[in-house]
């Protein structure tokens, strides 16, 4: 994203004759010697490869020189801010993963199975009648939270919908309130006023929880707009889902974090559904990171079952972001592996694309195989990790039943100051 | 007669009306393959075809407006919302579009369209999705705002909405979904504007509507216990109300309460005793009372939720304290 | 004590505060460079400069919900809205994200927010411009509903406003925008939740609010001249309301008529009625009454708009019929 | 717009070598011979030049063989939906006009001169304190509503917000009505009580008349709906202004509509400001044409001065949606000259820029202009037809101002049937 002007020759600019023989073939599909493509340093690029060159260039941030394009070229054409594609996405994966340490693996794995078995907690207990009204699980989709929270700060705002649990402990929000909370109790975030949907953690700077599809989004920018006027280099990163995607007021937001050049990451956890029904009924076009274009917003569609492929995307997003460049889209291909809230018998699709999501997308699944695979752990430490982890949550869920219900005194506070 | 869920109740009047007329439409988030977020639409995709259950985006204030379009094209159409708190994002299109047309246009343009779905609380869906809008719709000219309480009436009413040619608000209630009611066989239709005397009584009147019913009926129930014969009134009309049916009464028992599960300030039943004491003030043996949700968001913690709604026996108990002290 | 319109009065208590809190801003459809399209923001952007006064584009719901999280983030937005009949846009982040989230975060977060703008109806802008929703948000628990009569109370309840805690509802009126009345010299503030008596008398209460409180006092000149002294009560605060000084003035009366401008059911009046009847019932020698808009759209043409509001002379012939026949 | 497979040659598709060279030219400015171009045909065409003619293709609705694609070409990235600048368009205005009959430039010059007329009367009017309320005056925009409506069918639905006399007049009512309405009269189009900005006709198709910006716009979608599940091949034209199109329920159209294939023709009045906003403050990328494009809905910016580019931009717009395509925008880049309502002072621009556009662009003018120019009418006849809608329009507001003010009786009727 950054603009640097060409200096040398575009062949050394885009990695050499080797890599970019290489790039070109995965991107057109054709074989080319990598020596060919060298002697072009010296004779000139053909004009046969310019156009995939120039789109090279500009997803690589490079600027293009206007001696480059043929005839009647626009620049702006290529000006990808997004892939269309996800199966591409999920191929690049594997490049990025140079770039991330042994650490930040092991903390991924760590804080993505937190989210899972607390979770999961959270399911058994609703089972069992403790925990009431809507509740929406995110399992699946740990990538997400777990990679965007390592890539920002914690002066940083965080708002979601009603699905928000795991961004309040990726937050650093205590589990144990949070059951408290889905239990009804004095003890909970909101003193069990505010249940699954609705919780708040100012300290930690989370913002909600909130209830109506959408709504969060120009709350949302309106933390940013606060970043901006206190001149902190802060920003606010809201998600929402693909269904809320459609929401009137999300392009509302849109417009005003363009003009106003508003510190803001859109998160868009698009796990495929809104509620029962599929992106592809509901978003004209279906490609959710383009929607900033036409108000000059970037976008990048990420796969949102890696913690890596998110953490890289996020960090770009926030550099972006923080530069003074204002918004940017981050559409996170994701998916949940439960039914939208506990109630919901999910019909619209087939357990077999659950199924193959769990067995071939699986977040955590991957990482574990990744830190065994590269020996940063071995199979009994990893087994050591999860059974620290769920006992931590299966005590905290217990002291949770175990507190006092909300004081029926709390009626009546906190309806105005 | 069958006994039958208010849900099936809905559902079979919906059902029932687009057979005979092709120009009806049900519209709104999950209303089609999902069959309805509270499975209100059950069956309806597969006997209609997605041209006639359409399954829209989330986006409350788009879908209402094409529906308020869509009638203005000779449509009817029945809008869903999977929860009234949700119309909000669309209450403009409701208010101004459909509400102010008929006027506006000096009767060239009428909108018949229907708006329904769950209202009020559930269970522990906490503040944001357990809004009362009833009296915010009553406040409105141009509208029709109805509310029926057990499965007959649904059935009906939902009928005589259907085939009203205004923009007719109708509001459901989640809990209600699974009560079973007896329903007439055949075709018939519940007129707007009426209300019902669920209970005949002499000593006092408790006017409510939707799940306050319920809540009146086993009131009347624990009173009776203390010989207090209560007569219990169902508005199902809420725009216009049928005032008559309630002055009557008050002139016969001398004493109102009304019951609703939203809150007082400005709602319907500071309509009705501020009407009934302009109008029955010289009948009232004591001053008239509200019961009401307390005057709070409502709260998601079970015990929370549980003192906010008007129970029975808070009822029940608010009637005695009444006409023992007066 | 100077002489200004109330148009200045807001603008003035709008200023002053911003000199003495940077965190406060203006936001709002033509605030800036267009000095808001009544004015009321004339002179703001050229003190305060782009940052801290921003014309939006027209997306309500949009910079709304930006204020609330402005809010959220430490800032105090003023958000104006051109009419509050454009407020049914936002109305949904108004009510569900402004007003319940210090209750539903358990007084985790709260919202400092003034919404404000003109209500109700203007001159012959017909029924979508011309909405008073000062009934719907009197419903709303987690709001303060206020409604200024004169420059002075504009002036002082809008820095109450600005420096509550809570989102405020700040209802002004267009007409009233060009009235001028005394302010006092200095800062002052006008305390939430107190009513205030225009005019004290003995024979009956009139009760209102905004332009209703002229309506009100031409109306007791009127009455003067029948020899009946009414008391003229200026509510102020539509929420909470101040009912001790209403009960108190019906305790005096014994006799209460509401006026207002929006429509009657349930409205404002309605709720101040069935109050009164409920807890002043003793007192009160006659039925209690309401005056408010006919119950339909607001007509364009001039004839049938003058019909549609009360005026002072309808509202003196309710008094004297009422007194009469009671 | 329609898909033709390329049967012959590239070069005959387009033109010839001719022409090509022609548009080559003006597309790139580079000077090509045109046997050059022409040799092309047979020895194929050299790579530097096959981006802009697949530009030229896509442009002009052909479908792109794949073999003639460059490796890594993406034909998305030709699809040129819009034209970004005004100046442009303006200056293609005069090839267009070959397609126009001498009828058509009577007709267009008649019917903007009423609407110009009616506008100015009303003012006057207004002035007097005749009309109350808010008023909009359409002057400056006529070309719009009166190109539109040549290129429709009366059984085509038409909606607007507020500033809606011109597209009542285009659509067929009788001036004598609206002028009844502004002046609260019982002969009113609505008997008095919508006054200006609520006007309805349903007889010829007019839907409103919406005092809410932004609000006809779902509606006009909803319209579009009813047409086409009544099987029927007639169309909606949804009205709306720069201002409006920032409103949420706007891009919640636009996804309806592509979704569901909608036959609507958006038809954005971009007059440049929403009050005294303008559009470069308003509207993040500037762009209304390009708004569609994430739903998959192509957009043209049209010259709304001329009523023959609107005219010719509406025809293939009404062609693309009746042949089943779903929506168009159509943006027309026009201006009004008053202010924003009676009540405006109009700070916001400069009177220069007021002038600039009356004098360089009045779409009455120039159309005058061309009547004159090519002898279609004389001075004579031209003068004689404004004196005729002059005493049209001044006996039409007389008889108006003489009728009888709206019956009290009115005041209870129509709240519900
Ligand atoms: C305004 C509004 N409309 C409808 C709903 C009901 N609802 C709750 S969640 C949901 C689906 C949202 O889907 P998405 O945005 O994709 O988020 P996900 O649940 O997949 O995380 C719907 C329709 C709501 N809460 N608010
Ligand atoms: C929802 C809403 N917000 C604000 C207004 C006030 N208002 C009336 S017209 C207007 C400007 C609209 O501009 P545009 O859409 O460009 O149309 P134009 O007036 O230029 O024809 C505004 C802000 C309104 N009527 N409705
Ligand atoms: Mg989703
Ligand atoms: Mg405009």
């Amino acid at each position: 994203m950054e603009q640097n002007i060409i200096s040398g020759n575009v062949i050394d600019v885009l990695g050499g004759g080797r890599k970019l023989a290489k790039l070109l073939k995965s991107n057109t599909g054709i074989v080319l010697n990598e020596k060919t493509v060298y002697s072009w340093k010296q004779q000139g690029v053909p004009d046969k490869w310019k156009p995939v060159l120039v789109k090279l260039l500009v997803k690589n941030g490079f600027e293009v020189p206007k001696s480059f394009l043929l005839p009647g070229m626009d620049i702006a054409n290529f000006q990808i801010t997004n892939s269309k594609n996800i199966e591409s996405l999920y191929s690049t994966k594997d490049s990025n993963l140079e770039e991330i340490s042994p650490l930040l693996l092991k903390e991924f794995y760590y804080e993505m199975l937190l989210l899972r078995r607390f979770e999961e907690k959270v399911g058994q207990m609703y089972g069992l009648g403790l925990i009431g009204g809507f509740c929406h699980l995110y399992i699946g989709q740990e990538a997400v939270s777990v990679g965007m929270e390592k890539a920002i700060k914690k002066q940083d705002a965080v708002i979601t919908g009603y699905r928000c649990h795991a961004h309040l402990i990726s937050r650093g929000t205590d589990p144990y309130v949070i059951f408290s909370e889905l239990l009804g109790k004095n003890d909970g975030i909101s003193s069990g006023k505010g249940g699954s949907m609705h919780m708040f953690d100012p300290k930690n700077n989370f913002w909600g929880g909130h209830g109506i599809v959408g709504a969060q989004v120009p709350i949302g920018i309106g933390l940013a707009f606060s970043l901006k006027y206190k001149n902190t280099n802060n920003l606010s990163v809201t998600y929402f889902g693909d269904g809320a995607a459609n929401q009137g007021q999300v392009y509302e937001s849109y417009n005003m974090a363009s003009l106003w050049k508003l510190p803001v990451i859109f998160c868009i956890e698009n796990n495929q559904y809104g509620m029962g029904t599929s992106i592809k009924k509901a978003s004209a076009g279906n490609d959710l990171s383009k929607h900033g274009e036409s108000f000059d917003i970037p976008g990048i569609a990420v796969d949102g079952m890696n913690p890596v492929s998110v953490y890289l995307a996020a960090k770009k997003a926030a550099n972006w972001v923080r530069s003074g460049n204002g918004p940017i889209i981050l559409e996170m291909k994701t998916y949940r592996y439960r039914g939208h809230s506990m109630s919901d018998p999910a019909k619209y699709r087939t357990r077999e694309e659950v199924q193959r999501m769990r067995d071939e997308k699986d977040p955590i699944e991957s990482i574990r195989n990744k830190l065994l695979n590269e020996n940063i752990y071995n199979e009994e430490e990893v087994n050591k990790i999860d059974k620290t982890i769920r006992q931590e949550i299966s005590d905290k869920a217990d002291k949770a039943i175990n507190a006092d219900v909300s004081n029926l005194d709390n009626i009546h506070t906190h309806v105005l100051l | 007669m069958a006994n039958v869920t208010v849900r099936l109740a809905i559902r079979d009047a919906i059902a029932e009306e687009m057979r005979k007329n092709p120009d009806i439409f049900l519209i709104g988030e999950e209303v089609g393959e999902y069959e309805g977020a509270y499975k209100v639409s059950q069956g309806l995709l597969a006997e209609f075809g997605n041209k006639r259950i359409i399954d829209t985006p989330i986006t409350e204030a788009g879908f209402t407006g094409l529906a308020v379009g869509a009638a203005m094209g000779g449509l009817v159409p029945i809008v869903e919302f999977m929860t009234w708190n949700f119309a909000f994002q669309a209450i403009d299109q409701i208010i101004n579009s459909a509400a102010k047309t008929l006027y506006m246009s000096g009767g060239k343009v009428n909108i018949p369209i229907v708006f329904r779905g769950p209202n009020g609380s559930a269970l522990q869906v906490a503040a944001q999705h357990s809004h009362d809008l009833s009296s915010i719709f009553s406040n409105i000219p141009g509208l029709v705002v109805l509310s029926p309480y057990d499965s007959a009436d649904a059935k009906g009413m939902l009928k005589a909405a259907i085939n009203s040619p205004n923009p007719v608000i109708f509001l459901e209630n989640e809990i209600l979904y699974n009560e079973s009611f007896e329903v007439p066989d055949g075709d018939y239709i519940i007129p707007i504007g009426k209300a019902s005397i669920k209970k005949s009584g002499k000593d006092i009147t408790l006017v409510s509507f939707s799940r306050g019913v319920h809540t009146s009926l086993e009131a009347s129930k624990i009173l009776s216990k203390h010989n207090i014969n209560a007569e219990v009134i169902d508005l199902r009309s809420l725009r216009p109300i049928d005032f008559e049916t309630i002055i009557n009464s008050v002139k016969k028992t001398n004493n109102i309460i009304t019951v609703e599960e939203g809150w007082l300030s400005s709602g319907l039943g500071a309509e009705i005793i501020s009407r009934v004491s302009s109008e029955a003030f010289n009948y009232l043996d004591a001053p008239p009372l509200r019961i009401g949700a307390l005057d709070v968001p409502l709260p998601y913690a079970k015990n929370l939720e549980e003192q906010s709604i008007p129970t029975a026996k808070r009822v029940a108990k608010e009637c005695l304290y009444h006409l023992q002290n007066n």
